[in-house]
């Protein structure tokens, strides 16, 4: 086993997901995305833009927690609204937590249980899912990774639209409809790199193997021939991340 | 001059049961609560929502005053599951149109505009489109596509709350956020608006606080004077949301009775008592912005 | 004859355009409308609004001309593209002053010939008068009333819809499409309210005959039967307009 | 960190015949002169130009640059009729598509959108609609009534003038209208903006300097500084525009051989020769902001 904590080497790798972007808005929700995105912005791809969260684009990424004299480094204003200008223009990566996610790629944020009318456990809703995903590049980060999430059949309300050709509009194609590149999660990195767009095993984080991982997963994963291992962070990233999250809130993401 | 100065009681007296009202917000923050308070006092019944959704949608709810919702989340950011909205999801108490928050954006601006739908992309490929029927697919006469036809969600009331107004309905936003507020407005056969502070008309006569004012006079019909009207959402950058204020609320939503006993603690009593118990205004004031 | 100079006549008589109008953006191109709107705005419908011809919404009409050290009571950003917000939702009243104009009140900016691609005379554009017309109330201000301006058959392009059910759209009436409130002339004023909203004449200025008017008319105008005088301004109005046109441009509008 | 310098020559090297050019700017206000200039000494040619026009139109105009124009007016404001923009359509020698201010607006937000259309009542019962038969009318799914598909405009490049950028490309326009720059900026593949100001990266970094800023530097494709090129139009607040050097212009459209002369003496002679025979820098300082 490695000393390097899981947390930080899935920050660490997640931070090359907007590696060959060139200049997009890096939007992560939730704490490792939005340092995965940080340490991309500080290190991987300098020309990456991103928000401070709220209602600005800001020219280094805000340190997460509280800030202390941290003055924001503003260049744009960037409320909801001037968001959908970016979105729809299509020049966003978004990494992105779902709940559910099916073979497909399809994601779910909005609610869990057969019938839509009275859903088991209703969550938050579709939010941006339908319109993200058909405008921009996504990726997901997934700490639990279970057949609860990476679910057998369809996730129960397809918010986010995969490569699923059953459910292609005339006249587009999956890959003008669908662009997701990678998914982050507590024991491996995936792709839909496999044939026709099948999740495909990427890399496993370190004391993981390949039948944990499909065990883990509700569906068929490919697996090529040599898989790797997900990489160590470098000194130079863990300094970042120091920096980025300074109260070290990601200590407890994964449920230390 | 118009004034157009009017209290809690007689904005909610021109809304009418079977309504669609729009709030303006997003999640927890900048909410119209007093103004939705009111709307729990009343006997208003059967309204449609739209919403960006927070405590305002779950306690309407909870009042069961919602007969549709449509919405893209309800959330209370720092807590993500609203509880009240919750519940009435899982009791199938409401009707529901969930869509994109961008297709909501869509669907305010094409009512604005005054036409029937604007085509997107948005929502191929999910079930946006299964779970609601009445999303029609179109042909575009310019390429070989279908398209989504987001259609409009003319409102008849909207409601928002902003930091400053005069009384004549001229309204300054001045967090560093309008989120969708002036599509709202524009959207709305009548917009009420309470405001934290009312201000003279000159208030706005530089360039930097006539920026901040976001839709014209025309489109407000009525303004009430409400210091404190969005707790406990926030209202940036005079005061943060409040989490204590919240955690009560969603606590009172796992105890039976819980929405009763919240509402005769927080809501029967009037705006007057609702803010002593909460602390007054010195204790929103001193409420921290949240760091996002 | 009158000791009313006519210009401060017509403007005084169009400032009643706006009476009814409740809240709307009043908005006069050439200085002869945008007198007559000032003058509303200070005396006869305090609710209006107006912008300062540039940028801003303004709690006080701006004076015309120099401005020394008047300074703008702003109170709304209004920029080209708020300004379309407005307009979309139609809550203006425009007063504009067209080349031609027909008996369905259909009007001309754009180019003058029977040759659309090479036109006799190009001038503006339809500008912004397609989207006005359909949109909102619009008055017309015509400093030269003849047969030129006022055209039998067609304007040559048609930029704004007027009342012609011949053009009308499936589904759409003509209330629906059209707005067309008052016509200002040097010789009288009109409006659209004769039988199948004909051109109808509602007062002459002081020593114009009914023959004149229907003489410098390419159409038949409808002529109800008692027509009055055009009303002196009052004191108070011509008071106001000296201060609204501290310069006295608009003693050379009529060609003087 | 990307450096997006460049000179007005590397700008035009970009653009190819039969590109679809957007200029941003509003008649006679915030051009990007200099860059259209630059245009007007390459031998770049054939091309569809979307603006709400000024003299750069008639300029590309008087020079032979422009196949196709979709406008809704060209003036100088102050002079109404642009003499070579009504030159070359008196001639017949450019194709035109005469659209609405507004439906303008739609077809640029529809392409920044990647919508194929936007449906509008703008343009029924006008010649907008007989003089484009390529403007189809479309039934709505959610009502009886035809409606206008404005379609989208997408642009191959937008030029724009603004009044401070930085190398990045975070671009800020400080005067009191940015007219419709964003919508050209976000509906063109590539985006190349002249700036009288050339500031560090820290520049916007106040709220009130970064709402100043209406697109992201992902939109903007290179940064070209040149103080002073909006000249002969304005850039408020920095400089009003040059009735005069306007009047010259107007008045050499009378002479034979009228344009060659202008060209010869204002263009051909290069940006530098340009700005020391309109007085240079201090005398463009020195134009009034003109008066509405």
């Amino acid at each position: 086993m490695s000393d390097i904590a899981l947390v930080d080497r899935i920050i660490c790798a997640a931070a090359q997901a907007w590696k060959d972007d060139g200049e997009v808005l890096a939007t992560g929700i939730g704490l490792v995305p939005r340092l995965a995105a940080s340490v991309c912005m500080k290190s991987v791809n300098t020309d990456l833009l991103m928000t401070d969260s709220e209602a600005w684009l800001v020219r280094e990424p805000v340190p997460v927690g509280p800030r202390g004299d941290y003055q924001l480094q503003r260049e744009t204003w960037m409320g909801f609204s001037r968001i959908f200008d970016n979105v729809w223009g299509g020049k966003r990566h978004a990494m992105v937590g779902p709940v559910q996610v099916d073979r497909f790629g399809q994601a779910n944020i909005s609610m869990v249980g057969g019938d839509y009318d009275r859903p088991k456990a209703m969550m938050l809703g579709v939010r941006g899912f339908p319109g993200n995903s058909i405008n921009h590049a996504n990726s997901f980060f997934i700490p639990n990774h279970s057949r609860k999430v990476f679910v057998d059949g369809e996730v129960d309300m397809v918010a986010s639209v995969g490569y699923n050709p059953a459910r292609l509009a005339r006249g587009w194609t999956l890959e003008e409809t669908t662009d997701i590149r990678f998914i982050y999660t507590n024991l491996c990195v995936l792709d839909f790199g496999g044939p026709d767009h099948q999740m495909r095993l990427v890399s496993l984080h370190p004391g993981v193997t390949v039948e944990q991982v499909q065990e883990a997963t509700g569906f068929d994963i490919h697996v090529p021939a040599n898989v790797g291992a997900t990489p160590d962070p470098t000194p130079e990233q863990l300094a970042l991340l120091a920096q980025l999250d300074p109260h070290n809130l990601r200590a407890t993401v994964l449920g230390a | 001059m118009a004034n157009k100065l009017m209290n809690p009681q007689q904005v909610v007296a021109s809304i009418q049961d079977g309504m669609t009202v729009g709030i303006g917000g997003w999640g927890p923050r900048r909410k119209p609560m007093a103004l939705v308070r009111e709307l729990l006092r009343s006997p208003v019944k059967d309204l449609t929502v739209v919403a960006y959704g927070g405590a305002d949608v779950g306690m309407l709810c909870a009042a069961g005053k919602v007969k549709k919702l449509i919405f893209a989340f309800v959330t209370l950011d720092f807590i993500p599951l609203e509880p009240y909205f919750r519940k009435a999801r899982q009791e199938g108490a409401i009707e529901v149109m969930e869509i994109d928050e961008g297709q909501m954006v869509l669907g305010l601006k094409a009512a604005g505009m005054r036409v029937p739908f604007i085509p997107t992309r948005i929502g191929l490929g999910t079930d946006v489109l299964t779970r609601n029927p009445q999303l029609r697919l179109i042909d575009s006469p310019y390429d070989n596509k279908q398209w989504v036809a987001m259609p409009a969600l003319p409102l008849d009331v909207a409601l928002v709350h902003v930091n400053r107004a005069d009384a004549r309905g001229v309204c300054q936003i001045s967090g560093p956020d309008h989120y969708l507020d002036d599509l709202f407005v524009r959207a709305a056969k009548q917009t009420y608006v309470s405001c934290d502070e009312l201000v003279e008309d000159a208030a706005f006569a530089s360039e930097n606080d006539a920026r901040l004012v976001f839709w014209e006079r025309s489109e407000t019909t009525g303004v009430v004077h409400l210091s404190g009207g969005a707790h406990p959402s926030s209202c940036a950058p005079l005061y943060g949301f409040d989490t204590k204020h919240f955690k009560e609320y969603v606590a009172s939503a796992k105890e039976d009775g819980g929405w009763d006993a919240y509402f005769a603690k927080y809501v029967q009593c009037g705006e007057q008592d609702y803010q002593r118990q909460v602390g007054g205004m010195e204790a929103i004031k001193r409420l921290p912005l949240p760091v996002f």
